[in-house]
């Protein structure tokens, strides 16, 4: 199975997204079998991918003697990508309906569509130098679609998203480049910095690191540069929901995990000051994103600072830099995915069907709109951590990983997590409680014009809380794949 | 555990199990035997209110959850339970919708939310250094994994057991209790003091005895420490409950200090406070509830809210203040009736236990707290009964027959588990010597 | 003596030719004999750097063989030959670019003039780049600024002739310092031939003597060549000259003319004072700090620019900044990074300002962003050349851009202390900026128009709708400029080896 | 002071250099700036003529007759003269081309101060936006 398999599963989105505007579909059906012809094809393809092409890999051209752009499929990409392929085709479908009330469609959905290719590169990619190609190019790809709707509000949102982007590209470049150029490795098939890290230029690596984290921290949205995701709730929700709960800020969370595990490798970070710091920061983005979440009223910037919250928890995982820590880091990855697109996909089928965005005026929605919202609170409660569903085992294993690494910082970091665990119940009960139980003065008639969103958006979520309580129960399945994920990270166990 | 009965497989360390054992079924049996009481009680009182369907779904589903509960074989599936049981029960706080009510429940909401979380933090450090995950009697950690840091895990004990106490309303988070009760409809209130906060109980029970063990808390500051908060909220409470004006709400106080009682029990961790604690436990369900229906009666018919309103409503309504009578009488702890006995038991078993200064501290607070549970019940039937010449008589009718059949039942029950309650006492002991 | 070996006088010597002999032609033959002279100059050079690539050493070339203190000297070396090649085609393809614009700015009678300053211009560089004798190189500054400044004012609106006549000051003054630093150093070391003075500065700088002209010396031609190659702080002239010229000229100030004095102050750093004594001198973290100060206020100043030429001409002065922050380096590492800046410069901005010429012809030949809205559509090869343009600019792999990044970085990180810490930044901070400011133009190119409320006026819009004529010289200019672009972005393998191994050919 | 002394043309150099380089920068009107210009080119070439002189030498200039035996061992250095010739004739060029510049903007702009100039092209820019 050679690697061009790969290339094709990258390039057939985002050709397929170039030609949307071109092609300039008038009628909606067209663009829309059009489109959800080859988000399906590329998932589908990418599903089997996974399967048989574990291990193949693809050198694309040589940019110089010491750099070049490969494209692998690895345990840790594939985890990555079967969460984004999974995703992306119930997100288009969300889309076509939340799309009717906007303009400019053609050019909406050849971003997202384009989006899709650039993170499978992010997740195939075989090497930090093809990984910073992709995710600089969805960077730009998604600056369109932030500024979609091409309000003022929009546009600050893209420049701020541009401007914190672009820093963090940067400062992981030359992180990137600091380690190159004093012989660390940058491929992903060699673990660690080997004999480059000697006590001496330990200092330099260490710099190098704290480059990268925060360079890739950007886009985990860790606590002072997060401040880009809260302002991008105002792009449309299959944005908001697929990219800044999803794709984007996943690559993020991913880049970093192979900055923990691919390029310097548990010997080096065991312990070491760099360790703390980046667990210090985490702890502290976990309680700060819901206490912020708590405070908001907005709904959709509500859920985003619970993105930036749940964001560092898979960080907080991965920089415990054990094998339990890394399987408890990728299982949040995956089921923070699920909940938090539910979460998303309902609180944009409120602002379609009733225009409502605040939280406080949500009250009654649970007999309007029984469909969503029964989805939400079930999505909530998975969200904060009640045992059957799955947002308790992704908490419950990073809590072990932290108590088996034992250090001071991990129990703070297990007390962040319960702290945060309340005002999660705090920020996302509470609406579920407005809904069912609106006060005693509140009339009914006033909702009479809310009715339930159409098949193309309640599917989606049907489907995805099915998932969230089925993983919830059995999760054998995921836990032996991402377990897969240990001996490439960890040769020496 | 007798067998186990597994639901639900998730992963090795994790699974939802369930077993019966001596402590599960007592508990069963209680929350059983009161819900048909105030079911039958509710039927009638539902008149009184909006949303019937809505209230008597969340009136089961809570009960499901408490059946579970008592039945829970591990940590996790008691924390699921809990959890559930929490939310669950809500929505019956906020059943008239009024503001106040809807603040009353989230106030319930966060702080019982608040305590599971701490809860399954003692769940976390449970799994990491236990051995197995079934509950067993005298504790299930794993000595060799605990050997280093005992610290650590009495700190995560007194914060899972101070966390699981918040429900049944201890000093640091007794809050809501006063708030959530008095809005609360007439039943749900019942079910709330009586045998909602009996769940918190029975957590700190399992967490104490079946998690940690309780050589493993003896005389350690945690045990000093809760021994302290109980009997700071058993005082506190007969305290607040004496000024208060609004009936529920007093019942709402004497309810704090009641369930302290049993939680002063439960940490002086010797078998035969521990039989004094499971004896109040079903004496105080039945009395407060008790309570509970005859101040619902009193609202139902006459909407008189306060006590002060009550002047001579005895003579309206006999049989509502001959059994709200009974049932005071019980709670003081006077002989022939239920409250002595566990009264008895838990003195005796605190001052055989033998804690420097609390063995005898806790009997004299308690006698105090006795005194002024009849300062704050006793005036209500006097005045009730013998109004005094100058004052204007309240006019009103007696309750209809079906609120009042579940009073006499708990009346006679009060009076019955008072005289003979022997077997009952042998059955719980077999009970309390099986914990250690 | 191979016959490939006389290149270099051979370049120069043509283009003078020519350049005399266009003053007679009548405008046609002008713009061929033109063209097909600085094709023949670009094949020349081409086979000069096959023949160094193929082993070749670098050698002086004596003109008329006469000996050394009065003789002239060239010397060529690899770099020597991969500039002057950059440097030709660069020159070919923004006249090819900027056709459509001289016609009209130019007038048809005046464009032979045109011409004649554009063979001296590129004469004049090709010069810079070769000669071995210093005083030769003073004179051709002052040819370079002439004809750098003849070119600006031959589109004679009142913006360029003011526009001009600044420009001609600054550049007097800084070559003015340029020449007062040549005579001290004749006056020193007695010897005009570049490697004869660096024996005699090494001598002296052993013993220890003149230690104080030295210094001085090499100060003034610091500040004056800088001055000349728009340094950050001296570079007010340089917004209004790029911006006012024609679309061809514009092309070839930002990306040639600037470079020529660059790459002079390194070859008199490196083969007349020598690597050892210059690292020590202060000026090299004087080029540094300015080089950064550069590369954030050129890009400050052009965010706020609301018209396309200006915001391109005060890219340029942050890209130069780039360059210069390289040379500030001091370590070998770095100046290489400053040639790959050189080359990436050189074609993404001469590509741009022609793609810019392009927009104005399809908005009526307004500069203003207002009115530029959507030419991206109406003109493709503009929009695709600006997309190429930002990628380049941010470093997306596979475009120029990327590998002046890589190696900056890479110079930047072996340096060790603050002016590792200062540079990084900078370089964080300049692409942070870059993104934005040219991300907006793109926004702007490519807004449809009939949606988005316009401010253009009315007039305006009628032209827009009617097709724009586009020539094919035109396309064909800024296809191969893309071309070239990604061939630098691909083959950068190639070019930093060719940099390096001319660098150490250099000495 | 014998050091002034000893090498006093250099001296003249410098002081002539700077009164050029700061007339060529700060005067008002276009035409001094060219005159300052002019001074600072004029006195590197002083600097550069003294350089060239050598204690009683003779015109380093051979005739036809005396190529069999020159009697003199002393010649002024030619190669600094030479150099003066070549920057005269730069200095000339750049001037006309400076005067010729001049008077185009003299024409466009009837004034002579090269601040006034860009205020004008200012208010024109101004006058475009709206």
């Amino acid at each position: 199975m050679t690697g061009f398999g790969i290339l094709i599963a990258i390039l057939v989105p985002i050709l397929g997204g170039a030609l949307v505007p071109l092609l300039d579909f008038d009628a909606r059906r067209a663009r829309e079998y059009y489109v959800f012809a080859i988000v399906l094809a590329t998932s589908v393809y990418t599903l089997s991918l996974l399967s048989s092409g574990q291990g193949s890999e693809l050198v694309l051209y040589h940019l110089t003697s010491t750099i070049d752009i490969t494209l692998r499929i690895d345990r840790y990409g594939s985890i990555f990508a079967l969460l984004v392929s999974v995703l992306w085709p119930l997100a288009t479908l969300y889309a076509f309906e939340y799309m009717s009330h906007l303009h400019k469609k053609n050019r909406f959905f050849g971003f997202f569509t384009i989006c899709y290719g650039i993170t499978l590169g992010v997740a195939f990619a075989g090497n930090f130098i093809t990984m910073y190609l992709f995710y600089e190019l969805l960077t730009l790809a998604t600056v369109p679609l932030i500024t979609h709707e091409g309000t003022r509000e929009a546009k600050v949102a893209g420049v701020k998203y541009l401007v914190y982007s672009i820093a963090g590209a940067t400062a992981a470049f030359i992180g990137m480049i600091a380690i190159l150029t004093h012989g660390g490795s940058l491929e992903f098939a060699v673990i660690g910095l080997g004999d480059a890290a000697t006590p001496e230029n330990r200092r330099l690596f260490d710099l190098a690191f704290l480059f990268m984290f925060f360079g890739f921290g950007v886009k985990s949205a860790i606590w002072p540069l997060h401040g880009w995701l809260p302002t991008a709730g105002v792009a449309p929700t299959p944005v908001t929901a697929l990219l800044h709960a999803v794709a984007v800020v996943k690559s993020g969370v991913f880049a970093i995990g192979r900055v923990v595990y691919f390029t310097y490798d548990a010997g080096y970070l065991a312990g070491s000051m760099v360790q703390k710091i980046g667990l210090a920061f985490s702890a502290f983005t976990i309680v700060y994103g819901t206490v912020m979440a708590w405070k908001e009223i907005h709904f959709k910037k509500r859920l985003a600072y619970s993105t930036v919250s749940n964001l560092s928890y898979i960080v907080f995982a991965f920089l415990l830099v054990t094998p339990s820590g890394l399987t408890a880091g990728l299982l949040h990855m995956m089921f923070h995915g699920l909940m938090k697109i539910v979460l998303f996909f309902v609180a944009g089928t409120v602002m379609h069907q009733s225009g409502r965005i605040y939280v406080t005026d949500l009250r009654g929605f649970g007999r309007a709109m029984p469909v969503s919202f029964a989805t939400f609170t079930i999505a909530s409660l998975a969200l904060t951590g009640i045992p059957p569903l799955c947002g308790f085992l992704s908490k419950y294993a990073i809590a072990e990983a932290a108590l088996a690494q034992g250090s001071p910082l991990a129990y703070a970091g297990v007390a962040a997590l319960l702290v945060s665990a309340v005002f999660t119940a705090a920020y996302l009960l509470t609406i579920c409680v407005r809904a069912y139980f609106p006060p005693a003065d509140f009339e009914p008639w006033s909702l009479k014009s809310v009715k339930e969103a159409n098949l193309y958006m309640t599917l989606p979520l049907v489907l995805l809380t099915a998932a969230i309580v089925l993983l919830g129960c059995f999760p054998g399945a995921l836990q032996a794949f991402i377990g897969g994920v240990v001996p490439a990270a960890f040769p020496g166990l | 555990m007798t067998q186990l009965f597994t639901l639900l497989k998730i992963s090795d360390g994790l699974a939802i199990q369930f077993g019966a054992d001596g402590l599960g079924r007592m508990f069963l049996c209680l929350d059983t035997v009161m819900w048909i009481l105030v079911g039958i009680y509710a039927f009638k009182y539902k008149e009184h209110m909006k949303h019937t369907k809505r209230f008597f779904a969340f009136y089961l589903l809570t009960y499901l959850m408490l059946a579970a509960l008592s039945m829970a074989a591990n940590y996790l599936t008691m924390y699921l339970c809990f959890e559930f049981m929490t939310l669950l029960s809500m929505p019956m706080v906020l059943q008239d919708g009024t503001p106040e009510s809807i603040a009353a429940a989230r106030k319930y909401l966060m702080y019982s939310i608040f305590g599971a979380t701490l809860g399954l933090l003692g769940f976390f450090f449970s799994a990491h250094y236990g051995a197995g995950t079934v509950f067993t009697p005298g504790g299930l950690l794993d000595p060799a994994k605990v050997a280093g840091n005992e610290s650590k895990l009495l700190v995560v004990a007194f914060l899972s057991i101070a966390g699981f106490s918040a429900k049944a309303g201890m000093f640091p988070l007794h809050a809501w209790l006063p708030t959530a009760h008095p809005v609360a409809p007439a039943p749900a209130s019942a079910v709330l003091s009586g045998v909602i906060t009996k769940a918190g109980v029975l957590c700190i029970l399992r967490v104490m005895y079946q998690v940690y063990g309780a050589s493993f808390l003896a005389g350690t500051w945690v045990q000093k420490a809760l021994i302290v908060l109980s009997l700071i909220t058993v005082f506190m409470g007969s305290m607040m409950a004496y000024g208060e004006d609004l009936l529920k709400r007093r019942l709402a106080y004497s309810t704090v200090s009641q369930v302290s009682y049993v939680l002063f029990g439960v940490f002086t961790l010797h078998p035969v406070a521990l039989l004094g604690a499971l004896l109040h436990v079903i004496y105080h369900s039945i009395i407060k509830d008790g309570l509970f229906l005859g101040a619902g009666a009193v609202i139902f018919t006459n909407h008189k809210e306060y006590v002060s309103q009550l002047h001579g409503m005895g003579k309206r309504m006999p049989v509502t203040f001959g059994c709200f009578t009974v049932c005071s009488l019980g709670l003081i702890g006077i002989p022939p009736f239920a409250g002595f006995l566990s009264k008895w038991y838990l003195a005796a078993g605190s001052l055989s236990e033998g804690l420097p200064v609390l063995s005898w501290l806790g009997p004299a607070v308690l006698l105090l707290s006795a005194l002024l549970t009849a300062g704050y019940l006793l005036p209500i039937s006097i005045h009730g009964f013998f109004p005094g010449e100058g004052e204007k008589e309240a006019e009103g009718k007696e309750a209809p027959f079906q609120m009042l059949f579940p009073m006499l039942v708990l009346a006679l029950g009060v009076v019955v588990f008072g005289v003979f309650a022997q077997p009952l006492a042998d059955a719980l002991l077999r009970i309390a010597e099986a914990m250690f | 003596m191979s016959l490939v070996q006389n290149v270099p006088a051979f370049s120069i010597l043509l283009l003078m030719l020519c350049g005399i002999v266009c003053l007679v032609l009548p405008r046609r033959a002008a713009r061929h004999l033109a063209d097909c002279a600085i094709a023949l100059v670009a094949a020349a050079s081409v086979a000069l750097l096959v023949y160094f690539l193929q082993g070749g050493a670098a050698y002086t070339y004596s003109m008329g063989e006469i000996g050394a203190p009065f003789g002239n000297e060239l010397r060529a070396g690899m770099l020597e030959a991969a500039v002057a090649t950059l440097f030709s085609i660069v020159t070919l393809l923004s006249l090819m670019g900027g056709r459509a614009h001289l016609r009209s700015d130019i007038g048809r009678l005046k464009v032979n003039l045109y011409y004649i300053s554009t063979l001296f211009l590129l004469c004049s560089m090709l010069a810079l780049v070769y000669t071995n004798d210093i005083f030769t190189a003073y004179v051709f500054v002052e040819i370079n600024t002439i004809t750098a400044c003849g070119i600006v004012m031959s589109k004679e609106d009142g913006y360029t002739l003011a526009a001009s006549m600044r420009y001609f000051i600054m550049s007097l003054i800084g070559s003015g310092l340029f020449l007062i630093s040549i005579c001290i150093l004749y006056a020193v070391t007695g010897h005009l031939l570049m490697s004869n003075i660096q024996e005699a500065v090494a001598q002296l700088y052993a013993q220890g003597e003149y230690r104080a002209p030295l210094q001085v010396a090499i100060a003034l031609m610091g500040v004056g060549l800088s001055l000349k190659s728009a340094l950050w702080p001296f570079s007010s002239w340089l917004p209004d000259a790029h911006s006012s010229a024609s679309a061809s000229s514009s092309a070839m100030l930002s990306g040639l003319v600037l470079k020529s004095f660059i790459f002079l102050m390194i070859k008199i750093f490196y083969r007349v004072i020598g690597a050892g004594i210059v690292r020590t001198h202060a000026v090299l973290d004087l080029l540094l700090v300015f080089g950064i100060l550069g590369m954030v206020m050129g890009s400050v100043n052009a965010l706020f620019e609301r018209d396309i030429k200006r915001l391109l001409a005060y890219s340029s002065v942050g890209q130069i900044g780039y360059i210069f922050c390289g040379v500030g380096l001091g370590t070998p590492a770095g100046v290489a990074a400053a040639m790959v800046q050189v080359a990436v410069h050189a074609t993404t901005k001469a590509m741009l300002f022609c793609a810019a010429g392009g927009l104005m012809d399809a908005s009526g030949g307004s500069k203003k962003f207002r009115d530029i809205e959507g030419a991206g559509r109406r003109d493709p090869y503009a929009g695709v050349a600006f997309i190429v343009g930002t990628l380049s600019m941010i470093g997306i792999p596979f475009f120029g851009g990327f590998i002046t990044k890589l190696s900056l970085v890479q110079a930047a990180v072996t340096v060790g202390g603050w002016r590792n810490l200062l540079s990084i930044l900078a370089i964080i901070v300049s692409t942070i900026l870059t993104a934005i400011y040219y991300i907006n133009v793109l926004a702007i190119i490519f807004r449809a128009p009939e949606t988005a409320p316009t401010k253009a006026s009315e007039k305006l819009k009628e032209e827009w709708k009617k097709q724009v004529r586009l020539d094919t010289e035109y396309e064909v200019a800024i296809v191969l400029f893309i071309l070239l672009n990604l061939a630098i972005g691909l083959r950068s393998d190639q070019l930093m080896q060719i940099i390096t191994t001319g660098l150490s050919m250099f000495g | 002071m014998s050091v002034f002394f000893a090498n006093l043309p250099e001296y003249a150099a410098m002081i002539l250099f700077g009164i050029g380089l700061s007339n060529l920068m700060l005067a008002k009107n276009l035409v001094k700036k060219i005159i300052g210009l002019n001074i600072m080119d004029t006195s590197v070439y002083l600097f550069l003529a003294a350089k060239g002189y050598v204690e009683n030498s003779v015109a380093p200039i051979v005739s036809a007759s005396d190529l069999g035996h020159i009697e003199h061992t002393l010649y002024t250095n030619p190669v600094p003269a030479g150099l003066v010739l070549t920057g005269i004739v730069v200095s000339v060029s750049v001037t006309a081309v400076l005067l010729s510049l001049i008077v185009r903007l003299n024409e466009e702009f009837h004034t002579l101060d090269i601040d006034e100039i860009i205020h004008i092209l200012r208010k024109r820019d101004r006058e475009d936006l709206k």
